[in-house]
């Protein structure tokens, strides 16, 4: 098992885990949350798989990790939305997401 | 302006137009439909170009592939980016009418935004660069799916958003797998090598979750019918039409170059998959209450009838070939008609409950034909786009002698039936109401063009066929 | 019922590991030598570091469109209902302002040192982004928020400006070159910088953006 | 586009294009719709002239369009297509005049001519076919014209039987689509030739056997044979000129059209004896027609016993059909012309005693006769046409398909022929007894002052010519270009080797 | 158009006149037109009518011109105003002229196919005449036509076998019918059922005026006529004991018929089955399990799970 196949299978069961993690959860924050994890996973495995010395992976994850902001920014600011105000008048105690 | 170049033009010029319709506040409407007619001209352009050379192809940058980008365009990339060429300015017109200001700004951005995505996943040949286009449109459907919408439409674009997201990781993860094994992200390169990979199965599967998730065909359509039935009128349109089309087109990439429909077991698969996403979802259709979700529904099961063909292509060759592109040609314009033509009678009754939808016809006879001209393509009724790719389909199904899938594609003919009448047998009757709102003629006209044109595909079977070209 | 259903998922997962794993770790001979390739067409891509190089030279359409995609995440962002600020503002702890005052120039010297070493070592116009984003949320947060009233009046210009330069860059070598963004050898390096420099500027503002949310910070046109 | 391509369209485009006009125009135009109906229907009358002409010398109208590789959408006017493409279009012209009579008032006047044209365009269509694909194009296109014709009312019961016929309609569509591709796998071409195409094509008679009876089912739903014909007696309750010119006339004899055109230009009718397909269709033919007699012997409601007897009748052309020799298949198809006629009469009757006097049992027809003799006239040509008395039209055409059992030898058809003139008598005697000879219980709205005719002029002339039309093409059934005649030229150019 | 055929059909010309005429000074014209057919009796050749029904003819002369011009004296004295009374109503005149017009035909006609649509007609437009002129008792107008009708079948099914006989001519002449057939078939045939369904007509004999003879002339005088042209003397001699039989068998039959009416009542049509698919699905009861089922289908967990699923079975896909 070398140090590069060993990376490789890390990210291949991350993205198992993350995925269960995203059936399991119930509020959509989770959700948000198990899917970037399952972005980190994908992209471990994609430099991971291929050549130490192989810049293009490198380039590929730097997009990749760009769109993952992209769609999770989106993603928050539609929960805030669904959130609503209601949640706003609360003690700012429980900013820290329901 | 030599063939090759217009491809990254078809990309360039709805891109340049999104994002001036983001930067200036005013003046959307008319950018909004120049920008789109103007794509509908490039569109006719290379299907031109094509007609005489067959496949056009550009290397981005000049970069040879394992290291560059390559563009391509064969006869199903032109006949998909004409037809979506075509709804374009006719979407352009009805949102003009229906939207104003602040709204009508971001949807002239964000359609097309979409738009550029949608052409340029057509011509992508590079995986990487598919995995980009998914993901530009996948956000862009998702954000015009919140547009304006209230908490439904909002909680349906989240749920959107995370099955997308997870769609396209899937597929990421195949790609990332495809690389590791051959070096190379180009498809010309990896065309036929799929099935010999070490781990190319893996990939293979992984990929084909992704796209179904992202087609919401059918055990995975759970997102598709809140999301199409809550966004507004243009939008469902768009997002009915075409967004769900795109991964649908990248599985019949893959299963056909790639892997070269190599395992038998996995078309039978495909297709039982697709023979029970049209009987479920039609059934699902039938029993709506509320006219959008019929329709949404709708479209899962027509997704059912691509996937069906898209499975028999190695089998039955050019006949499911050309029924995949008919179906999906005919889908696309009368799909779009009926949500525009919905959205009109929902807007002018103030509600879209089935049974609330009184003699709204009386008021807008042009949106209830649209309505019944569409419907005539969806259960694909003889002059229609739809019956001939249902044609063709049966000529298949027959050729391969799956007779079950003959029964399915037929019961699912009835069933489409039952539905579209359930929805035009409302419109016929009940009280009047003589103080809802008038409509502005745009927008029933709309409607009326893309579903006479629907019927009209009917007549163009041959051209289309012929610019289609054989099994790549 | 809950129970065997956790079960039965997490067979099912455990199935799909075991596959994966097994799947990444095969043995594999790619047929093509990407490294190889990058090398060889280093020289005429205008920078010494490959990964800038793939970035911005080789796979430059990806990015445009990746470029693209932030402005899209910004655009659903900002055409969603606005919502009222968040009210937990409140007075600024003593830490926090001194600390911004300490960190705020070092950041943006950072990111910019950060811009001009993309061409040779690591670096370049995203991770640049991402700090002077970083920064403007910082200033945000330590209350120096001057600079939102420029981001009010222009935050489309500002935001759409790298994706604008790109894309003027891309139809002007497609029109005078002949090939998308095929960038001439001598002049790619001086070409990636401005692109570089303006999608750093983007990145930062449509970060700050997308932090904000749908605050005030609109040109509410009527 | 020769002279003899541009014909074939023009027929058709004559009814299409004032549909789609009128669709557009807005409801209060009542002159301007009307002008270009009947303008439209007088065009059709000339063109189909001129074509019974040009074919009757031999020249053959035919146009075609290439719809997908190896389907074409073609239009051939031959001799079988004209006798059908006559009828219908004589009685367009006069089902029109009736309409824009009986509808004087009510609403959705543009919605229903619209369709009307859209249906007579459908049924010319399905006449002029020249091969299975066209057929099955117009077939559905009518399902989906007369669709908002029986819904028109647009009260419940209307919805109701609308869904009824789309169910029965629809479900037809589908058997003939399944027929009509799986034929095309097994042979590989689908056009109408003289003596069949099916013969030599190699395909295996089980196979052709069970195609066979998935064409006949398709279009035996449209024919109203037995077990498919639930929904023309519930689609009575559209407008008289819908039942009178649609499911007495267009819609039936769609069906019955496409029951000859698959024996005789599908599969010819040797062969399809020789499959032994064709004795199964007698004999659903003969228990429809007796069914359906007995069926119309308990309506009260007449419009319901007319349907029923439609049933019965339209079942005489399967008959007819499904007797082998020549005699038998011209007494079934003068059928389609002499049963059009009279049926027609008869609704047009039944809609003015419903539009004038609001009548619609026959228990409360007594002593109509005296209030509307001119209709109770008409009545009574076209009823003892139907029960098949010496001079009338349906005498020639049951005469003929006696001759031909007899000549087959297929005796028991005769038996069945006899039986069902004495139950139609038994179902169509009472109703002229009552119109003439029973005093009148009920105390109708007399004749208004000065108005000399019964009703208005618009109701009353159809019914009237028509029951002369049935008179003349039975008395003057040898005259040249009488429906007859064109029959038997029509069996002996187009079915039997000369 | 020769004069002959003008003649003969005279009658049934003057019948769209009719209105006109009646209760007018010139009443006494009807009668009149209807003694034109005595002009038959001149000789003149048989006529070829080809475009007339099926390609029928005409001939003059012999005994049947005879029987002819009997039959037109007898109608023109049913027609003709007779003492006070303002003579026979528009219709039943109508009527009369319209069976004396069929009579002639029948007796004339060369082909089978006229003689039989006379032979019908006549006795329809009698029994016309004579509804017309007053109802008749309660059981007699069932029985007639419960006669009638299997009478007219009889006589279709008879020609059939005729045409059939003379090699498939479509319209055999009547004067071969005999040498054709077998005497006693034509014989029993004819007289037997076609003939003897006349003799119901017996039962129209009423007091009024202008209801005797016409009848008696068709039961009497031309159902004899033709069952002598098909049959000669053997064929006449049995239509008039078929006659008789006939009168008798009816008037049975009419005693029997009112009670038998009341017990066969109006059969209500049934209720048909109801479409399951179109109403079973508005019902509601049913689709409630399978929105049910599809709201779980649409859980997240269930749609993730079968991802999972589909892509384990996909990769057992690839091994076959």
């Amino acid at each position: 098992m070398t140090g590069q196949a060993c990376y490789a299978v890390l990210g291949a069961l991350l993205f198992c885990l993350s995925f269960h993690a995203l059936i399991i959860a119930v509020h959509p924050l989770r959700r948000l949350l198990a899917v970037n994890v399952m972005g980190s996973s994908v992209f471990l495995v994609f430099i991971a798989g291929a050549g130490p010395r192989d810049p293009l992976p490198q380039a590929l994850v730097i997009t990749g990790i760009v769109v993952a902001v992209a769609a999770t920014a989106l993603g928050l600011n539609l929960l805030l939305r669904l959130a609503g105000p209601a949640e706003d008048d609360r003690p700012s105690a429980g900013q820290d997401g329901s | 302006m030599s063939a090759s170049s217009l491809l990254p033009l078809l990309v360039l010029w709805p891109l340049a137009g999104g994002l001036l319709g983001l930067l200036l506040p005013r003046g959307a409407g008319p950018l909004l439909l120049g920008v789109s007619t103007g794509n509908l001209a490039l569109a006719v352009a290379l299907v031109d170009a094509l007609a005489g050379a067959g496949k056009v192809a550009h290397s981005v940058g000049g970069w040879s592939t394992p290291l560059g980008i390559a563009l391509r365009a064969d006869g199903l990339s032109a006949v998909l980016i004409l037809v979506a060429g075509a709804v374009a300015p006719l979407l352009a017109l009805y949102a003009s009418a229906a939207y104003a200001g602040r709204e009508l700004r971001y949807f002239a951005g964000l359609f097309l935004l979409f738009l550029g995505a949608l052409n340029g996943l057509f011509i992508a040949g590079d995986l990487f660069n598919l995995y980009v286009t998914l993901e530009l449109l996948g956000l862009s459907a998702v954000a015009l799916a919140a547009l304006g919408g209230g908490a439904a439409a909002l909680a349906a674009s989240l749920r959107y958003l995370l099955a997308t997201i997870t769609g396209s990781l899937a597929y990421l993860l195949g790609v990332a797998l495809l690389y590791r094994a051959t070096g190379t992200l180009d498809l010309l390169q990896l065309s036929g090598q799929g099935p010999a990979l070490p781990g190319g199965a893996v990939a293979f599967a992984l990929m084909v979750a992704g796209l179904l998730l992202k087609a919401a065909v059918f055990p995975l359509h759970f997102w598709l019918p809140p999301a199409h039935a809550n966004a507004s009128p243009p939008v469902s349109a768009a997002l009915s039409a075409l967004a769900v089309k795109a991964p649908l087109y990248l599985l019949l990439r893959l299963w056909l170059s790639t892997y070269d429909g190599a395992w038998p077991l996995v078309a039978e698969l495909l297709a039982a998959i697709g023979a029970a996403g049209v009987l479920w979802c039609s059934l699902q259709a039938v029993l709506q209450r509320r006219a959008k979700l019929l329709v949404a529904y709708s479209t899962v099961a027509q997704l059912g009838y691509l996937l069906l063909a898209l499975a028999l292509v190695p089998a039955a060759g050019a006949a499911a070939y050309g029924a995949f592109t008919l179906l999906l040609v005919s889908h696309v314009l009368a799909k779009a008609g009926l949500f525009l033509a919905v959205g009109n009678l929902a807007r002018r009754a103030g509600h879209d409950r089935l049974d609330g939808f009184e003699r709204v016809v009386q008021h807008l006879p042009l949106s209830a034909s649209a309505i019944a001209l569409a419907g005539v393509s969806l259960m694909g009724m003889p002059p229609s786009g739809g019956f001939n790719g249902k044609w063709l389909l049966l000529q298949a199904a027959i050729a391969t002698g799956d007779w079950w899938l003959v029964a399915v594609i037929l019961v699912g003919g009835l069933l489409a039936a039952v539905y579209i009448f359930k929805l035009i047998e409302h419109t016929f009757g009940g009280s009047d109401r003589p103080d809802a709102t008038a409509l502005p003629r745009r927008m029933e006209w709309a409607a009326l063009t893309l579903a006479a044109s629907a019927v009209g595909v009917g007549f163009l079977g041959q051209p289309l066929l012929r610019l289609l070209g054989g099994v790549p | 019922m809950k129970r065997l259903g956790h079960a039965v998922l997490g067979l099912l997962l455990l199935m799909l590991a075991g596959v994966l794993a097994w799947a990444v770790s095969l043995p594999v001979a790619p047929g093509q030598d990407v490294p190889a390739h990058i090398a060889g067409s280093l020289a005429d891509s205008g920078v010494s570091h490959p990964v800038t190089a793939v970035l911005l030279n080789f796979r430059g359409y990806d990015t445009l469109l990746e470029l693209v995609v932030l402005l899209v995440a910004l655009a659903g962002v900002r055409c969603l209902a606005p919502l009222p600020p968040p009210s937990g503002g409140g007075a600024v702890g003593g830490v926090l302002r001194e600390l911004a005052a300490l960190l705020l120039p070092v950041l943006v010297l950072v990111a910019l040192y950060l811009l001009w070493a993309g061409a040779t070592r690591p670096g370049g116009a995203f991770q640049g982004g991402a700090l002077l984003g970083a920064a403007g949320i910082l200033a945000l947060l330590a209350g120096r928020d001057r600079f939102l009233a420029v981001l009010e009046q222009r935050l489309w210009l500002l935001a759409g400006l790298g994706v604008g330069v790109f894309l003027a860059v891309a139809a002007g070598t497609l029109v005078w070159g002949g090939t998308l963004l095929g960038l001439p050898p001598e002049q790619a390096g001086i070409l990636i910088l401005v692109i570089e420099s303006f999608a750093l500027l983007s990145i930062a503002v449509t970060l700050v953006a997308l932090f904000l949310g749908t605050g005030e910070l609109e040109d509410r046109d009527p | 586009m020769s002279e003899h391509e541009l014909l074939p369209l023009a027929v058709l485009a004559t009814s299409l294009l004032p549909g789609l006009v009128i669709f557009f125009l807005p409801e209060g135009a009542v002159r301007v719709r009307s002008v270009l109906n009947l303008a439209g229907a007088t065009v059709k009358l000339v063109l189909v002239a001129v074509m019974l002409w040009g074919v009757s010398r031999g020249e053959n109208y035919a146009v075609s369009y290439p719809l997908l590789p190896g389907l074409t959408f073609s239009l051939r006017a031959d001799s079988l297509a004209l006798l059908f493409v006559t009828l219908s279009a004589q009685l367009w012209f006069l089902t029109t005049i009736y309409a824009i009579g009986y509808l004087e008032s009510s609403p959705n006047r543009a919605r229903f001519f619209g369709f009307f044209s859209l249906c007579v365009t459908a049924t010319v269509g399905v006449a002029m076919a020249g091969n299975l694909i066209t057929f099955l194009l117009f077939y559905e296109l009518l399902t989906l014209s007369t669709y908002p014709l029986v819904v028109h009312r647009e009260t419940a019961a209307a919805r109701a039987a609308g869904n009824r016929y789309l169910a029965y309609t629809i479900g037809g569509g589908a058997a003939l689509l399944l027929g009509t591709a799986w034929l095309y796998a097994e042979t590989g071409t689908l056009t109408f030739t003289p003596r069949g195409f099916v013969d030599g094509s190699g395909a295996s008679s089980p196979v052709l056997a069970a195609i066979f009876f998935l064409l006949v089912a398709g279009v035996g739903v449209k024919a109203a044979l037995v077990p498919l014909h639930g929904w023309l007696p519930r689609a009575m309750v559209a407008p008289a000129p819908v039942s009178a010119l649609l499911h007495a006339v267009a819609v039936v004899k769609a069906g019955a059209f496409g029951i000859i055109r698959i024996v005789y230009d599908v599969f010819g009718v040797e062969y399809a004896a020789e499959l032994g397909v064709t004795d199964a269709l007698a004999a659903v033919a003969a228990v429809t027609i007796i069914y359906g007699s007995l069926r119309a012997l308990a309506q009260d409601d007449l419009k319901r016993r007319l349907a029923f007897s439609t049933v019965s009748q339209v079942s005489y052309i399967a008959l007819g059909v499904a007797i082998v020799g020549p005699l038998a298949s011209i007494g079934g198809i003068v059928h389609l012309v002499h049963q059009g006629l009279m049926k027609i009469t008869l609704f047009f009757c039944a809609g003015n005693y419903a539009e004038t006097l609001g009548l619609h049992k026959v228990s409360e027809l007594d002593g109509v006769g005296r209030r509307m003799p001119l209709t109770t006239a008409a009545f009574t040509v076209a009823a003892l046409g139907m029960i098949g008395l010496p001079p009338m039209a349906g005498f020639i055409s049951k005469w003929y398909l006696g001759l031909g059992a007899i000549e087959a030898g297929a005796t028991w058809a005769v038996f069945v022929l006899a039986g069902s003139s004495a139950l139609n008598a038994a179902y169509f005697l009472p109703i002229l007894h009552r119109a003439w000879f029973r005093a009148p219980t009920a105390a109708w709205a007399p004749v208004p002052a000065g108005v000399r005719a019964e009703t208005a002029l618009a109701l009353l002339l159809p019914p009237v010519i028509t029951a002369l039309l049935v008179l003349l093409a039975g008395v003057l059934a040898s005259v040249q270009y009488s429906p007859q005649e064109w029959a038997t030229l029509v069996v002996r150019r187009e079915f039997y080797a000369p | 158009m020769s004069l002959l055929t003008l003649v003969v059909f005279a009658p049934l010309l003057l019948l769209p006149l009719l209105p006109l005429l009646c209760g007018r000074p010139r009443q006494w014209l009807v009668p009149l037109v209807a003694l034109l057919p005595v002009a038959l009796l001149l000789p003149a050749q048989p006529l070829a009518l080809p475009w007339i029904l099926l390609g029928s003819g005409v001939a003059g002369g012999g005994p049947g011109a005879a029987v002819v011009s009997l039959v037109s004296v007898f109608f023109a004295l049913a027609l003709a105003p007779w003492g006070k009374g303002a003579g026979l109503s528009p219709r039943v005149s109508a009527c009369l002229l319209l069976a004396q017009a069929a009579c002639i035909a029948a007796l004339v006609a060369t082909d089978l196919m006229l003689l039989l649509a006379g032979f019908t007609v006549a006795s329809y437009a009698l029994l016309a005449a004579r509804l017309s002129s007053g109802a008749l008792a309660p059981g007699r107008l069932p029985a007639i036509v419960l006669l009638l009708v299997p009478g007219d079948l009889a006589a279709f099914e008879l020609a059939l076998l005729f045409a059939k006989v003379a090699d498939n001519a479509v319209t055999p002449s009547v004067a071969g019918a005999a040498a054709v057939l077998p005497g006693a078939t034509v014989i029993a045939g004819f007289a037997a059922l076609a003939a003897a369904s006349r003799g119901a007509l017996l039962l129209l004999v009423a007091r009024r005026p202008g209801q005797l003879l016409p009848t008696a002339t068709l039961v009497l005088l031309v159902v004899p006529t033709l069952g002598w042209r098909l049959g000669d003397a053997a064929g006449a001699l049995s239509a008039v004991l078929a006659v008789a039989a006939g009168a008798a068998a009816t008037a049975a039959l009419s005693r029997l018929w009112p009670p038998l009416a009341a017990r066969f009542t109006q059969a209500r049509e049934r209720v048909s089955w109801r479409l399951l698919l179109w109403q079973g699905l508005d019902a509601g009861a049913w689709p409630g399990r399978l929105a049910g089922a599809e709201r779980e289908l649409g859980s997240w967990r269930f749609a993730l799970a079968g991802a999972i699923v589909l892509v384990l079975l996909l990769l057992i896909a690839t091994f076959f």
